[in-house]
């Protein structure tokens, strides 16, 4: 914790040095993928609840901010926490179908809404206008408010999902990771602790998904894509499971590395690839795992 | 015959790198012969079968079985070796069949039992009437008990001539864990070699040739079982180290 | 294909992130090895289903060891690993194919030159007929290898119980990479089979890749019959759906039946479930 | 010497976006820029276009052009050839101002936004939709249907038909089926079709799905046949892929199209499709050259303002006299689709009569400028 | 006064009786112990008693409240807890914080529950291993866990299934203590163990099933030396065999 305290920090003087909107929206962008690990690590890495759709829940995150905006003209003010409470209502829903099932039948429920929410979205030309996206109404035409607004953002999701598993229910987290049955038995509320955590992310996703929205203004079906998902798990593994400062070193890492191997052109994808790959392969612990043997090592 | 059939010599192991559950263990077993293991929650008796078994591999020392250095050989070579392991964990394929479980490690070897595993199937299920009752349903089914039982019966259509028992009679009701130890001994008598890991300290000094103390990832005593008659329980207490 | 996922997926419980890729190169190969060197499609067929055979088997060696390092000692798979190096896994494969065999489509030749004839309501080709004809045999087969071969058991056994297996002697090792093989080569292989009608190009595998996912769940995870019956109902359903309801939404329909299933059956149609405590 | 002009091309190069056409655009533009810098470039400066990969994702294109615009300090953007992406992308053009042409987005949403800085040589759903709809009314049809792939593009184009065939042809009966392009078995669509056939059936999707429902068209019997025809508006013919993928059914396609060797040349074009020639071993199509001409507009509106400064140059982009290398020039500025768009850009309708037919010998159905000719129909027996 | 009545509790897997029409009491304040042979179903019994398995016919009140298809986590919430035959506990999660979880989810204040389990780790000799993860101990020491989460916070009722397996004598009275002590200080126990031992030291009662039946209840030594139980469960050697494991002890 005091290292993401201290990335944070580093985060926010960072604009003195990095400069120019194009250098800050990437470092944005991770933050947004940051909120997405964070969010997606408290429900698999602490919870054992392997969702397949953080994506497609910060792509209804950023429809519902969108639809309002579109449709009703509904202020952001107003718009963002919907997109909150919309995706909460979601997860509510969806969860209490898939929490009753365990293990990769989760995962695999959850891939299959997410992929049919992005259809869905995206045939839906006549409301959501489809794959073309809707456009959003801005907060801020300055690329440092967003920076900060993103930020903010970032420090809030992760004051409060540190204040969750310092409480009460983070202990209970663990627990109906390592053993549901177990956990009954001592009197935890398997189903409930799933749901609560499951809406948390999902609302978190769509905190994330609504406030990249109105950043791009631009929602399109694509935010919702696997590959996203993809690289919201990456950036997890990579960081550490289960580690809230892994998860946004993890996402900084590995998004800002991703635009870094642009200067590879065509190759991109490869090396990027390839990167993902060996990383897991050889650093199965994470970034935070590798850490803590170094500090353990040192000890000893 | 001559020479031990197990040796381990001057084996330490442990889980993690900077970890040694196990330190500097010698330790025989001899065919025909029951070696008892006894020591308290935690002393390494697991971890020991698991080296033995090429589960995890020693950071010095050796083991070696009819004389051949076993220490890098892969768990599931062992068989061919004649190498059984009773672990303390389940073996059991919980959504095969009973009797699947029984035969898989033989089916594969065809060739080396085919002829009698027939017969001894019967065997099993003579000794054993749950499994023979229960041999289509899947092992995951069966409770603590009759799971105990199946381990057993594996061992047995193997006919190994080393096996390790983790801990036996766990879960298995009076009547049939004494005819378990009934079996023991006759494996012993008929010329394998057992080592035996118990917590029932009077029955494993009584059924032992020999007895060994671990305590702490270190053998604190060792001797013929003769020399742990009398008091065991001051003795055992003295030997762990316990003061109550 | 999705019996070649039910494979991996039941027995090892990995989500194989790749399985569509394994799809994508099977296809490729047929028909790469079908036009270039001008040979039959029938030799191109089993050509596909070793080279999936061999990615499965390579991409196991060379990545899935780790998740079962420790098994001895409560090792706990890592899925979210498995699933972290199989999503590189498929990036890496689509691209590379990019690159090296280029972005375009192909159509595979057929494995007969008959052309379409009519089968009550539906037109059918040749090809239609054969593949499906070719991709009923090698289910069969595999679920009686699954169910009777003493291969078959050491592969469920291995999935069931890795300390247990070794200690039966079975070389768990080797049993996974044959699973890992075995999956690859029956999604190479539908991949081949279905060459001909969806015009391979490096990104075809996704789409089966999730229809498959939805129907392992749905047959119950691991039974090979359930996937097959599921493909069978998904399909039928959805064909139906998208005739007398709405094309758009036919997989959310799929998605429906889905939730259906699960909601009566969490352990999917066929999957067992067993005793937990 | 003086440091080279550099202009941005944001496009496809891994999936999943078309990396097909990716691959086009960049041929296309890199052709024309080696044949500048051979003749000393513009200015005296050498020409250097900076390739970006979208991947086809709206947001990356977004990205990308940021990128390029802040960081490399492109003069213009040129080589959009998604709309989807386009649309993201000249949001970013649009706030800083820099000119971008867009080279192949057809949405009339690009130019509904009524950017100024947003220059449109591309093909537009209008232009399609409304030639499409005259040859259909043309041909004195009953019923119609439509297959649009679930994009932008594909549902776009239908409705847009749908509304001209209203206007033309209020008897006849359009109607249009959305399919979803990852999908791979399209038969439930062709059953319904079996039993009632349509005169026509357009096609409004793009490879790979385009060639699958073709294929099973063909396997179900639906079309082409001596009562259906195929009408395809998307240019698939063009697609170097083609015939890899579409054997019989293929046959008999009546295609709206963008490019035909009988079209009127300018020299520069006869060169460019020479090198492409010699470069790649096919023959050019309408994507490179509009790849091309998007590249060569840019450049003339550097040398006509003589200047590389972004308002300067849009300033000159549109007002100049420019020779288009499709012999069409001046935006209109009309609000709407036409917005900043060559409004009158030449095409042709042909019908491919024989598989692999090179598309120099296919039956001229409507020669460029000319009207559509029904008579030269062939149909399938 | 009974605690808890159970009636008729019937259960089948497939067409086989688990259990099979059962009924008996524990009494509050009583250690009841319950055996029979392999598969005589014990385990399905507690199974059913705590909320994991919903039974296919009969009964079970709790104080005059019908319980049957309870929930667990309700059923524990209200002091009803249980151990598992084979271990269950929060394997990535160090063992001093599977003891903490366990009072948390009791309704302990943290700084409450931190106290409890610091006391029990010493009382259960798991000091050296507090900080591993649970998942990282011996078999035995992994039984001692479970043992101590049932303690945290004094349960009404605690059904411990087979305690003892696993672990070395010395801890075996070391648990055995801490039951008695319990038990004085009000708890109901029901034990299920093939210690016979054991059962005889502690227990004031037992019932003894057999193939899904209860087949003998009553004072312990009485249904120890009842004939039937004998038959289907000791075996001739160890009737009335009720010296501890090391002997010499009693
Ligand atoms: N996977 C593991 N990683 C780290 N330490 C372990 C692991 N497994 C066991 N240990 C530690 O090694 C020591 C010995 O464990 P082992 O299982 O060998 O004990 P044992 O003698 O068999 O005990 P028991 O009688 O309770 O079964 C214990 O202190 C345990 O905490
Ligand atoms: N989920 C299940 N599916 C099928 N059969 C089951 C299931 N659970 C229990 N059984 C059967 O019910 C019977 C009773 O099992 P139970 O576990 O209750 O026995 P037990 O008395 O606890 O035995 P042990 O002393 O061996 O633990 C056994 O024959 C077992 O095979
Ligand atoms: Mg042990
Ligand atoms: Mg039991």
């Amino acid at each position: 914790m005091r290292i993401a305290v201290l990335v944070c920090v580093v985060l926010a003087v960072l604009p003195l040095v990095v400069q120019g909107p194009y250098a800050q929206g990437i470092i944005l962008v991770s933050v947004y993928f940051a909120i997405l690990s964070l969010a997606w690590n408290a429900l698999a890495g602490y919870t054992g609840q392997f969702s397949l759709a953080p994506a497609a829940f910060a792509m209804l995150g950023g429809y519902t901010t969108a639809l309002l905006d579109f449709y009703l003209k509904v202020p952001l003010f107003i718009g963002i926490p919907a997109a909150i409470i919309s995706t909460a209502l979601f997860g509510l829903v969806l969860g209490k179908l898939v929490l009753r099932l365990s293990g990769p039948y989760l995962s695999l429920t959850t891939l299959a809404f997410a992929e049919i929410a992005r259809v869905v979205v995206g045939n839906s030309h006549e409301f959501t206008r489809g794959d073309q996206g809707m456009h959003v109404a801005t907060l801020t035409d300055s690329r440092l408010g967003y920076y900060y607004i993103f930020l903010a953002a970032l420090v809030v999701v992760l004051v409060l999902l540190y204040a969750m598993l310092r409480s009460k229910l983070g202990r209970f987290m663990t627990a109906v990771r390592d053993d549901p049955v177990g956990a009954e038995s001592r009197g935890i509320n398997v189903v409930r602790v799933k749901m609560i955590v499951f809406c948390i992310s999902c609302a978190l996703c769509g905190l994330a998904g609504s406030l990249y929205g109105t950043f791009s203004q631009l929602v399109s079906p694509e935010l919702g894509l696997l590959q996203q998902t993809g690289l919201v798990l990456s950036m997890v593994v990579i960081g550490g499971m289960a580690s809230l400062t892994g998860s946004i070193v993890g996402a900084l890492l590995v998004y800002l590395g991703s635009e870094w191997l642009r200067s590879f052109g065509n190759w991109q994808v490869i090396v990027f690839a390839l990167l993902v790959i060996l990383f897991a392969r050889y650093v199965p612990g994470g970034l935070w795992g590798l850490m803590l043997d170094r500090l353990k090592g040192k000890r000893a | 015959m001559s020479g031990p059939l197990l040796e381990m010599r001057g084996v330490t192991a442990g889980y993690a790198q900077d970890i040694d559950v196990l330190r500097e263990i010698s330790l025989r077993v001899d065919a025909g012969q029951v070696t008892g293991l006894i020591g308290l929650n935690g002393a390494g008796k697991s971890t020991l079968v698991k080296t033995i078994c090429g589960f995890l591999a020693p950071k010095s020392g050796s083991v070696t079985f009819e004389g051949n250095d076993v220490s890098g050989v892969a768990p599931h070579k062992l068989i061919d070796l004649g190498i059984c392991c009773i672990p303390q964990e389940s073996s059991l394929f919980p959504y095969l069949s009973v009797e699947d479980n029984l035969t898989l490690p033989l089916l594969g070897r065809r060739a080396k039992f085919g002829s009698v595993l027939k017969q001894r199937l019967d065997d099993v299920y003579a000794q054993f009437p749950a499994l023979h009752e229960k041999r289509s349903q899947a092992a995951g089914s069966l409770s603590g008990g009759q799971q105990k039982q199946l381990e057993f019966g594996k061992a047995w259509l193997q006919q190994p001539k080393l096996c390790l028992v983790d801990e036996p009679s766990i879960g298995l009701s009076p009547r049939i864990s004494e005819e378990v130890f009934t079996w023991i001994e006759k494996f012993a008598s008929s010329g394998m070699g057992i080592l035996l890991i118990d917590h029932n300290v009077r029955r494993v000094v009584r059924m032992s040739d020999r007895v060994c103390v671990l305590s702490l990832g270190r053998i604190t005593a060792e001797g013929a079982s003769s020399e742990f008659q009398g008091d065991l329980h001051r003795q055992v207490q003295e030997w762990l180290g316990l003061d109550f | 294909m999705a019996v070649g996922l039910a494979m991996i997926f039941g027995v090892l419980k990995i989500v194989n992130f790749a399985h569509g890729e394994f799809f994508m190169v099977g296809a490729y190969t047929y028909v790469l090895v079908a036009l270039k060197f001008e040979v039959s499609p029938w030799i191109a067929l089993p050509c596909a289903a070793l080279a999936g055979a061999a990615l499965g088997w390579i991409v196991e060696r060379l990545l899935m060891r780790p998740l079962y390092r420790g098994y001895a000692s409560w090792g706990f798979m890592k899925d979210e690993y498995a699933v972290v190096v199989t999503f590189g896994l498929s990036l890496l494969l689509i691209n590379l194919v990019d690159k090296i065999v280029g972005p375009y489509s192909y159509k595979g030749p057929s494995l007969i030159e008959t052309s379409r004839f009519a089968l009550g309501p539906v037109m059918l080709t040749g090809q239609k007929a054969i593949a499906a004809v070719v991709a009923l045999l090698i289910m069969g087969g595999l679920a009686v290898f699954l169910k009777r071969s003493v291969w078959g058991k050491q592969i469920q056994a291995v999935a069931q119980n890795r300390l247990g297996a070794s200690l039966a002697g079975i070389d768990a090792t080797r049993t996974t990479a044959l699973i890992f093989a075995i999956s690859g080569m029956l999604a190479a292989l539908s991949g081949a089979l279905l060459a001909p009608m969806v015009n391979p190009s490096p990104d075809v595998g996704a789409f089966p890749a999730i229809k498959s996912y939805v129907i392992v769940v749905l047959g119950g995870m691991g039974s090979v019959w359930g996937a097959m019956l599921a493909a069978m109902i998904l399909g039928v359903s959805e064909a139906f759906f998208s005739v007398y309801g709405s094309y758009d939404y036919r997989d959310a329909f799929g998605l429906a039946i889905l939730v259906l299933v699960l909601l009566l059956r969490p352990q999917g149609l066929f999957g067992e479930k067993g005793r937990e405590l | 010497a003086d440091p080279p002009i550099l202009i941005g091309a944001s496009i496809t190069q891994s999936p999943p976006g078309s990396v097909v056409q990716g691959t086009q655009v960049k041929d296309g533009m890199e052709i024309l820029k080696d044949m500048v810098n051979a003749k000393g470039g513009i200015l005296g400066r050498q020409v250097k276009v900076l390739y970006e990969d979208n991947q086809g994702i709206p947001e990356k294109g977004r990205a990308a052009t940021e990128k390029l615009i802040t960081n490399d300090k492109v003069v213009a953007l040129a080589g959009g050839h998604q709309s989807s992406v386009c649309l993201a992308e000249i949001e970013v053009a649009h706030r800083y101002k820099v000119p971008y042409v867009n080279t192949n987005c057809w949405s009339d949403d690009v130019r509904k936004r009524g950017y100024p800085e947003v220059f449109n040589t591309s093909p537009y759903n209008t232009l399609v939709s409304s030639s499409m709809a005259t040859t259909l009314a043309a041909m004195g049809v009953k019923k119609v249907v439509a297959f649009a792939e679930n994009t932008d593009y594909g549902i776009g184009q239908a409705k847009l038909t749908g509304e001209l065939l209203k206007q033309k042809a209020p008897n006849i009966d359009y109607k249009y089926e959305t399919l979803d392009r990852s999908s791979k078995d399209f038969t439930a669509v062709m059953l319904p079709l079996r039993a009632n056939p349509p005169d026509v059936i357009v096609m409004s999707m793009l490879p790979p799905a385009a060639y699958i429902v073709m294929n099973q068209a063909y396997e179900q019997g639906v079309a082409p046949s001596a009562k259906t025809l195929l009408y395809d508006g998307g240019g698939l013919v063009d697609y170097p892929d083609f015939w890899q993928n579409v054997k019989e059914g293929g046959k008999h396609l009546l295609s709206f199209a963008l490019y035909h060797p009988a079209m009127p040349q300018t020299q520069l074009a006869k060169d460019i499709a020479a090198e492409y020639k010699k470069r790649t071993g096919a023959d050019i199509n309408r994507l490179v050259l509009q790849a091309a001409d998007s590249l060569h507009l840019v450049l003339e509106g550097i040398k006509s303002a003589k200047s590389t400064e972004p308002d300067k140059l849009a300033q000159a982009m549109r007002t100049m006299k420019f020779d288009s290398l499709r012999g069409v020039s001046n935006f209109s500025t009309k609000e709407g689709f036409g917005y900043q768009q060559w409004l009158d850009i030449p095409y042709v309708n042909y019908e491919v009569t024989e598989i692999k037919q090179p598309v120099g010998q296919t039956v001229m159905l409507q020669a460029p400028g000319q009207k559509f000719d029904t008579s030269k129909i062939v149909r399938p027996k | 006064m009974s605690l808890l009545t159970i009636r008729n509790l019937s259960k089948a897997f497939g067409g086989v009786a688990a259990v099979n029409d059962v009924s008996f009491e524990v009494r509050q304040g009583e250690i009841l112990g319950l055996i029979g042979p392999n598969g005589s179903g014990k385990t399905t019994v507690l199974n059913m008693l705590s909320g994991f398995l919903p039974a296919d016919a009969g009964q079970v009140t709790m104080q005059d409240r019908d319980i049957t298809s309870m929930r667990p986590d309700k059923l524990a919430q209200q002091g009803v807890l249980r151990m598992f035959q084979m271990t269950r506990v929060f394997t990535r999660t160090s063992a001093l914080d599977n003891l903490l979880t366990a009072g948390m989810a009791r309704g302990l204040a943290e700084a409450e529950a931190m106290k409890r389990a610091q006391s029990l780790i010493e009382e259960l000799t798991l000091g050296p291993v507090q900080h591993l993860d649970a998942g990282q101990l011996s078999g035995g020491q992994r039984k001692l866990l479970e043992f101590g989460m049932c303690f945290i916070e004094p349960p009404v009722i605690a059904m411990l299934d087979e305690p003892f397996a696993a672990v070395h004598p010395v801890m075996r009275e070391v648990m055995a203590k801490f039951i008695r002590a319990r038990h004085e200080q009000g708890a109901t126990f029901l034990l299920v163990s093939h210690d016979m031992p054991v059962v005889v030291d502690l227990c004031d009662r037992a019932v003894c099933m057999n193939a899904g039946k209860v087949i003998a209840s009553g004072a312990t030594r009485d249904v120890l030396s009842n004939h039937d139980v004998i038959e289907a469960y000791l075996g001739e050697t160890h009737a009335g065999d009720e010296s501890l494991a090391y002997g010499d002890h009693a």
